[in-house]
């Protein structure tokens, strides 16, 4: 995690990451088009991606975070927290907009509270989200005391069940806001402040950046997207629970990492997620509803992620002069 | 002096990084027991020579000899056994190391036959090597907490504890102020007597001339001369250099009238157990200056002022208007710039693209409807790297790249590049060139004639009173005087700087 | 005219008052411990048993799997590096373990069994830190690949069915234990001396967190940084292999999900020890009374009988005592905050 | 649909004829890689190689709902005839279950119950009512019906549905006993907790009678606690599990009974019902099924009965293998 001042040079091709990613990604899809039959078909394609809005949604804000040189460990616990807060706020007002509302809103504050003891209190990013991870979940746990909410009733389940020209409804929101942050990083002052960030906290603090806003509104972000995706989690199986979006966070650092964001900071972008995300999604797919075996899909995935960034370090990086 | 006398023979090396020269068939010999100074610009290839010289980077062709067995570049275990010690340029302190445990780092003395650490005699051969050394350092608190000087010394003191016949230091100096220096240049003479071989790279040419034997003159990664030093001058050797003739600007400038508004204002800052009661103000077209020794707590007062530490008492204006303290974007916003004296981890954001560090400062203001105009930011990106003429291949290539003296030039045109009204310098010129660092002086210079207003920190004193209207002294966190550039001398600075004892000696002594 | 100077530095300043103590504040331990004797005055005014000697003796027991295990990973994240993949290695090495010695598998005599889980722990840690070091993936990603790669690994060796008859010689060292002192805890002294020593007296101890205080120096300096961090994999495995072996026997059965979310407190007991994320720093007791209070916590709620409802809220519990434990130091660091430090850890 | 690709995780029974239709039956369990279902899925292998069925079963290793209702959509596109589902929550896979329905797929619940829209039959071997009644039932036996003092149940994860709903049924049954319920621990699936809340409630709780282990890591860890104490016989520990996996406590008397219905033969239930629905057999109304070993089985609605739940004992354990 050491390596910041890693030299570049005047020719290098800088998008190696996506480059290896992708084509990794055409391989399995024509692996498993070639096995499986329909695996390519648009119809079960999109069927198939409404497991994958949830994550992607996350994943959007994880990317700035690691960007950051942070890490986020708790959005899966905010996500259950947020849905119990949706739950109890439906069943005791009965308004979903309210409900809605709040639990977006849990999401932003619980985001907060990570965001304000990382850059007041100073405290790395991996032990306050560690924590967190804990509290929230349980939190959730004792308020709902274990119980679900269920039955929120058809018009609200659209939202994640619903579809515009085919696409699901929650993949057009994430590609709406997955080109809007894509924007903020590679073409606003705040995406290329996130990156000086990532490299060099201290210098960017000297250049007159506001790291710890930033850093804040970072965390805030982060967990207003897991609020979101909680919200379109609980739309979509029509239950809040506290165990939603359990394990959700290793599952989308994975994605994430994957998609070429360097764990300390600095480098990385939207569209490398958004291969990583793919990647992953495709692959699970294709190890299900090929070889049908669980546990053979955790062997490759964990595989595939160690593999793809070694192919992405002998290729792109000469040996050391 | 024939080759056959000389312990290292460099023939042909070449050393290209993606098409950028940094050396090309370089030819050297080093004698036995010899001061062999290294000069040249920002860029020249001096420290890459030297990482060649240690291991740290593999020739692409040519080879060296080190007393009649060549030595295999790229490996730093090989430099050593051939008892090469080196200095680097950047230093190579383990931060969170202390002194003693950085001091043996990789050779641990040991008992038990290299088995169990031998905590006593390293302890000890700490201590009488920083005494020897003439500074007193904390041993437990880690080396990453020490101001940047005590750092060198531990640096210096690490290289000493090894019994090397070949010595190498990049720009040793270059944090040090005078008398630290002076101490060093004492312990390298030494050393020369007892048989060691050093290799010597600096821009302070006054020191090349009072220590070294023979100097070689690099320039654009070939080797342009190499003289001993009886035979050349100064202007020769800085003709060598850069290719020209340049003139040294030691008068002093046209000062700023004492009417002129007064832009900074710093009264009774305090920061506890760091520097007190400290107030002064700057006038537009004024460049202040502030001197001490290293670790007297300039730096500090200057971080206040700009926002990164916070402060517990007093008051900064800038034009009147009240600063919130410790807020960056506050003294930005009213018009300081600072350009830090670490230049790697707080001027810059290596890994990032010479570009992108130059125009970070300024940003916000390249926007439109909020999204950065590329075309805008690329002018202005290219007009600062002419304008200070780095030498860079592209403004797309990684600031980490750049030669030390390059990089420096990057930190103050990043700062320039907002036009601030006040501009505080720590360390402008360390590890720069004689010729960057004219152009530098005439740079603050034309700028302060256009109303700016310069706080100037610094451990170079012919510099300081070259450039400035006025001086102040620091001392233990503390302004304990005032000068007149005009009339102030390097004497009257050092009676003020140095603490009670000694000081009180020299200013009797002046008397 | 110099030799009259005085050395600069130190002398120079005034001696601040309180230098000592305020240091002593600021370290971790001291919060640690202070807030591991306060629960236990707290629990104990409620229940006095909780301070009974069968009551720690089995908390300590509880600690030792993890303490040896941190041991490792502590070294590890002293080194710049990191590892979350212990809790799907042990899952792996008790699946494999029990199908070798168990009476219903394979039947192998212990004495080959144990020194092949030894062995096979080990040779994945430096398989690890090969990826690390040699093939330069950052070590978060290679032991987050590992972490669901193994896991997927166990249940296919464990093929759906549970193991257990360990031998019975094993499991009576492991729960009566020699003399009374369980087999968990012997092996965690010796760990813990054995770190101990390396870190303070061994040249490789120095060296790891020279590398990680600063790679670039290191390499300078000439350390193998391929070396160290194979060691460093190559521990944690061993390390990992050991705590399986001691522990695993203590409890019913073998079964896919053992170690489920310990690498989790390991990682956690090793930040809450206050060793730097970043490398370079960390203090081995820190790390012990990290591992002592996480360990603390289930009994301690258990004693405090929250009651039904109450005992829902325990992972919410849990969540506040880590926060509980780094905030107690990073406050009294809060008025030292100077020139955009990095993040204390 | 073109099946010749899929191959089950029971590759032998895959092959065989390519051309003919081959009935595709598919089995998800809760969780995969466990005891209890790897017993369940023995016996299912068993009626499918009977029926000349090709079965897949997958599930979640990790027990998520969520990956159910993946593999669930994944089966409906692939055109499996029939999908047997023990839903480890209700809600979260009805819709997924609901949809297959649409798409023409038979789906059957198994070992618990989906919401009833979902599913046409639930292939039924102990409602919760009875689970949660006939462990404290179990327990009062073992004790004596008027034994007092406290009882702990040592639960999963205060979010397990099955293990909640146990829970509800057990406290009024506990509340008829003199017994008192002193507390509830939660110690997730995790085998280290399990054991260290059983011990750690053994050394707080003096008059502690009892322990309920209700999921399969808590069980066997309240077992082994109670032993390692040298309490066994005076706190007894009552639960589900398989008895494979509990012979070794029984035999050392640590645990006197425990509970749990035949699951090779609810593996073994289900395909039948699943060939007998495909195959027509069996319409909304029926009241009985023949199922081969079985013989013949009675249906109450929707519910297709297994029979009694079976309470084991040192007595009668040596004669079941699962
Ligand atoms: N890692 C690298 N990658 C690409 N170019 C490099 C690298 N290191 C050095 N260079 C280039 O090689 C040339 C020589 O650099 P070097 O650091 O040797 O200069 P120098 O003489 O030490 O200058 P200074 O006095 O500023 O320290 C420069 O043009 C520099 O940009
Ligand atoms: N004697 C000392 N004891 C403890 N800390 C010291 C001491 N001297 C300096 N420091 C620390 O070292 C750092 C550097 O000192 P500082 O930057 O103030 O020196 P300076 O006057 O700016 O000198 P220079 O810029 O030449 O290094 C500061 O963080 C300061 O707290
Ligand atoms: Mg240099
Ligand atoms: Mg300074």
């Amino acid at each position: 995690m050491n390596s910041k001042s890693q030299a570049g040079n005047a020719f290098s091709f800088s998008w190696w990451h996506e480059t290896v990613i992708g084509v990794l990604l055409l391989v399995v899809l024509l692996v498993a088009g070639w096995l499986v039959p329909g695996f390519l078909k648009p119809h079960s394609q999109l069927l198939l991606s409404r497991h994958l809005w949830e994550f992607a949604i996350l994943a959007l804000g994880m990317t700035l975070v690691i960007l950051t040189g942070g890490i986020d460990l708790s959005v899966g616990s905010t996500m259950g927290l947020s849905a119990v807060v949706f739950g109890c706020v439906q069943t005791s007002t009965g308004s979903l907009v309210a409900a809605s509302l709040s639990c977006l809103a849990t999401g932003l504050c619980c985001g907060a509270v990570n965001g304000g003891l990382i850059s007041q209190l100073r405290l790395h990013p991996l032990i306050v989200t560690l924590a967190t991870f804990a509290a929230y979940r349980g939190i959730a746990e004792g308020w709902s005391q274990g119980n679900s909410y269920s039955r929120f009733g058809t018009n609200f389940s659209s939202l994640a069940r619903g579809s515009w020209f085919g696409v699901p409804l929650p993949g057009v929101i994430f590609c709406v806001m997955a080109i809007g942050f894509a924007v903020f990083l590679s073409n606003t002052p705040n995406g290329r402040f996130l990156k000086a960030i990532g490299h060099n906290e201290r210098a960017a603090k000297f250049s007159g950046i506001a790291v710890e806003r930033i850093r804040f509104w970072l965390y805030a972000t982060s967990g207003l997207l897991a609020g979101l995706a909680s919200l379109i989690y609980v739309a979509r199986f029509d239950t809040a629970k506290a165990d939603v979006g359990k394990g959700f966070e290793l599952d989308v650092i994975t994605a994430v990492v994957l998609g070429g964001t360097s764990i300390s900071g600095g480098r990385g972008n939207i569209l490398g997620t958004l291969l990583g995300l793919l990647l992953i999604h495709e692959t699970r797919l294709f190890v299900s509803r090929y070889w049908r075996s669980d546990e053979l899909q955790w062997i490759v995935i964990g595989s595939l992620l160690i593999l793809a960034v070694l192919a992405y370090q002998l290729i792109a990086r000469k040996p050391r002069s | 002096m024939t080759t056959a006398e000389a312990v290292i023979q460099i023939r042909g090396l070449r050393k290209s990084y993606d098409g950028v020269h940094a050396l090309r068939d370089i030819n050297l010999d080093v004698a036995q027991a010899e001061i062999h100074a290294i000069c040249g610009e920002n860029g020249a290839g001096k420290s890459t020579l030297i990482k060649m010289l240690s291991g740290i980077v593999r020739a692409d062709t040519g080879h060296i000899t080190v007393s009649g067995t060549q030595l295999l570049t790229g490996s730093v275990q090989a430099s050593e056994s051939l008892g090469i010690a080196v200095m680097h340029q950047e230093s190579a302190a383990f931060p969170h190391l202390n002194a003693i445990e950085n001091l043996f780092v990789g050779r641990e003395l040991t008992r038990c036959g290299g088995l169990y650490l031998n905590h006593i005699a390293m302890k000890s051969q700490t201590e009488r090597l920083l005494q020897r050394l003439g500074v007193s350092v904390d041993l437990r608190v880690p080396v990453g907490e020490l101001p940047l000087a005590q750092r060198q010394m531990v640096a210096l003191a690490r290289v000493l504890s090894r019994n090397c016949r070949l010595l190498i230091m990049d720009e040793p100096t270059a944090s040090l102020s005078n008398r630290e220096s002076q101490t060093l240049l004492r312990i390298v003479q030494q050393l020369q007597i007892s048989g060691v071989t050093v290799l010597y790279v600096s821009h302070r040419l006054d020191e090349v001339f009072q220590i070294a034997d023979r100097v070689t003159v690099l320039r654009d990664g070939r080797h342009v001369a190499t003289h001993r030093i009886a035979d050349v001058d100064r202007q020769q050797l800085i003709c060598d250099m850069v290719g020209r003739s340049i003139e040294e600007q030691h008068r002093p400038r046209a000062h700023a009238t004492d009417d002129s508004a007064v832009i900074l204002d710093v009264t009774q800052l305090t920061r506890c157990g760091v520097f007190e009661d400290i107030s002064f103000h700057v006038r537009a077209g004024e460049i202040l200056g502030l001197t001490g020794l290293v670790g007297a707590g300039r730096s500090e007062i200057a971080r206040a002022i700009f926002g990164i530490d916070e402060f517990d008492e007093g008051e900064v204006r800038v034009s009147g208007r009240k600063l919130k303290g410790g807020s960056v974007q506050d003294a930005m916003a009213s018009g300081i710039g600072m350009v830090p004296e670490d230049r790697q981890h707080e001027g810059l954001i290596l890994p990032m693209s010479v570009g992108e560090n130059l125009s970070l400062a300024m940003l916000r203001g390249l926007t439109h409807w909020g999204l950065i105009r590329r075309r805008a930011e690329r002018d202005l990106t290219d007009a600062q790297i002419r304008d200070l003429s780095v030498k860079a291949a592209s403004s797309r290539i990684a600031a980490a790249t750049l030669s030390g003296g390059n990089q420096q030039k990057l930190v103050l045109g990043k700062w320039l590049a907002r036009k601030p009204k006040v501009l505080i310098l720590d360390e402008p010129t360390r590890g720069v060139d004689v010729g960057a660092k004219s152009q530098v002086h005439g740079l603050i210079r034309n700028l302060a004639s256009t109303g700016m207003a310069t706080l100037l920190i610094s451990s170079d004193l012919p510099e300081l009173l070259a450039l400035c209207d006025r001086l102040l002294v620091v001392r233990n966190g503390r302004i304990v005087g005032e000068l007149q550039g005009r009339t102030a001398t390097q004497e009257a600075v050092l009676s003020l700087a140095l603490p009670d004892a000694a000081g009180l000696q020299l200013r009797e002594a002046q008397q | 005219m110099s030799n009259l100077l005085p050395p600069i530095g130190h002398a120079l300043r005034p001696a601040r008052f309180g230098v000592r103590f305020s240091k002593l504040v600021r370290q971790r331990e001291t919060g640690l411990l202070l807030l591991i004797v306060l629960t236990c005055v707290v629990v104990g005014i409620k229940d006095i048993h909780f301070l009974s000697c069968e009551v720690w003796r089995e908390i300590l027991v509880r600690c030792a799997a993890t303490a040896i295990v941190a041991c490792g990973v502590m070294l590890v994240v002293v080194t710049g590096e990191i590892d979350i993949s212990v809790g799907s290695l042990m899952a792996l090495l008790a699946a494999v373990m029990g199908r070798m010695i168990s009476e219903h598998e394979w039947d192998i005599s212990c004495w080959i069994g144990i020194p092949a889980t030894l062995g096979l722990g080990t040779l994945i840690g430096v398989f690890t830190g090969c990826l690390v070091s040699v093939g330069r993936v950052p070590s978060i990603i290679v032991t987050l690949g590992l972490l669901t790669a193994l896991r997927g690994l166990t249940t296919l060796i464990m093929g759906g069915q549970n193991i257990d008859r360990l031998p019975e010689g094993l499991t009576q060292l492991a729960k009566q234990g020699l003399c009374g002192v369980p087999l968990s805890i012997l092996a965690a002294v010796g760990v813990i001396g054995l770190t101990s020593v390396l870190i303070h007296h061994i040249p490789l101890g120095r060296r790891l967190y020279a590398l990680g205080s600063s790679a670039e120096s290191a390499r300078m300096a000439g350390l193998s940084a391929v070396r160290l961090k194979l060691f460093v994999f190559g521990y944690t495995g061993f390390l990992t292999a050991l705590a399986t072996i001691v522990d695993v026997p203590r409890l019913p059965k073998i079964e896919a999900g053992i170690g489920s979310e310990f690498e989790l407190l390991v990682i956690t007991c090793v930040v809450v020890g206050g060793v730097a994320i970043s490398g370079g720093h960390g203090r081995l007791s820190g790390v012990l009374l990290a591992v002592v209070l996480m360990t603390m916590i289930r009994p301690v709620l258990t004693f405090m009988d929250i009651g039904e409802a109450g005992e829902k809220w325990t992972r919410a519990i849990q969540g506040m005592f880590i926060l509980l434990a780094v905030v107690t130091d990073s406050f009294f660091l809060r008025r030292q905050r100077s020139s955009g430090g990095e993040h204390t850890a | 649909h073109d099946s010749s690709q899929t191959t089950g995780t029971s590759g032998e029974t895959a092959t065989a004829s390519a051309g003919s239709h081959k009935l595709r039956v598919a089995l998800l369990p809760k969780i995969k890689g466990i005891s209890y279902f790897s017993s369940c899925f023995k016996g299912a292998e068993e009626a499918a190689k009977e029926l000349g069925i090709d079965l897949i079963y997958d599930g979640p290793t990790d027990g998520n709902p969520r990956k159910q209702a993946e593999m669930i959509e994944q089966w409906t596109i692939d055109g499996v005839d029939v999908i047997c589902v023990a839903p480890n929550a209700p809600d979260v896979v009805a819709s997924a279950m609901q949809e297959a329905r649409a798409a023409g797929v038979s789906v059957i619940t198994w070992d618990a119950d989906g919401t009833a829209e979902s599913r046409s039959f639930f292939v039924n071997q102990a409602s919760a009512q009875a689970i949660g009644e006939g462990l404290v039932n179990a327990m009062l036996e073992d004790l004596g019906p008027d034994t007092e003092g406290d009882v702990v149940i040592i639960s999963a994860d205060a979010t397990s549905e099955n293990q909640n709903a146990w829970i509800e049924t057990m406290k009024p049954a506990l509340a008829k006993s003199k017994l008192k319920l002193a507390t509830i621990k939660y110690p997730g699936e995790n085998a280290s907790n399990a054991l260290a809340d059983s011990q750690d409630v053994i050394s707080k709780y003096p008059n502690l009678k009892g322990i309920f282990g209700i999921s399969s890591v808590s069980f066997p860890g309240a077992a082994e606690a109670v032993e390692q104490s040298g309490k066994g016989g005076k706190i007894l520990v009552n639960g589900l599990s398989t008895p494979n996996d509990m012979k070794k406590f029984v035999q050392n008397g640590t645990v006197r009974s425990f509970i749990l219905w035949h699951t090779v033969d609810l593996g073994y239930l289900t395909i039948h019902v699943a060939k007998a629905l495909a195959a027509g057999e069996l319409k909304p109304g029926a009241t009985s099924l023949k199922a081969g070993r079985l013989g013949e089985l009675s249906i109450v609605g929707d519910n297709v009965m297994l029979g009694d739940i079976l309470v084991f004992t040192k007595a009668n354990i040596d004669q079941y293998d699962f």
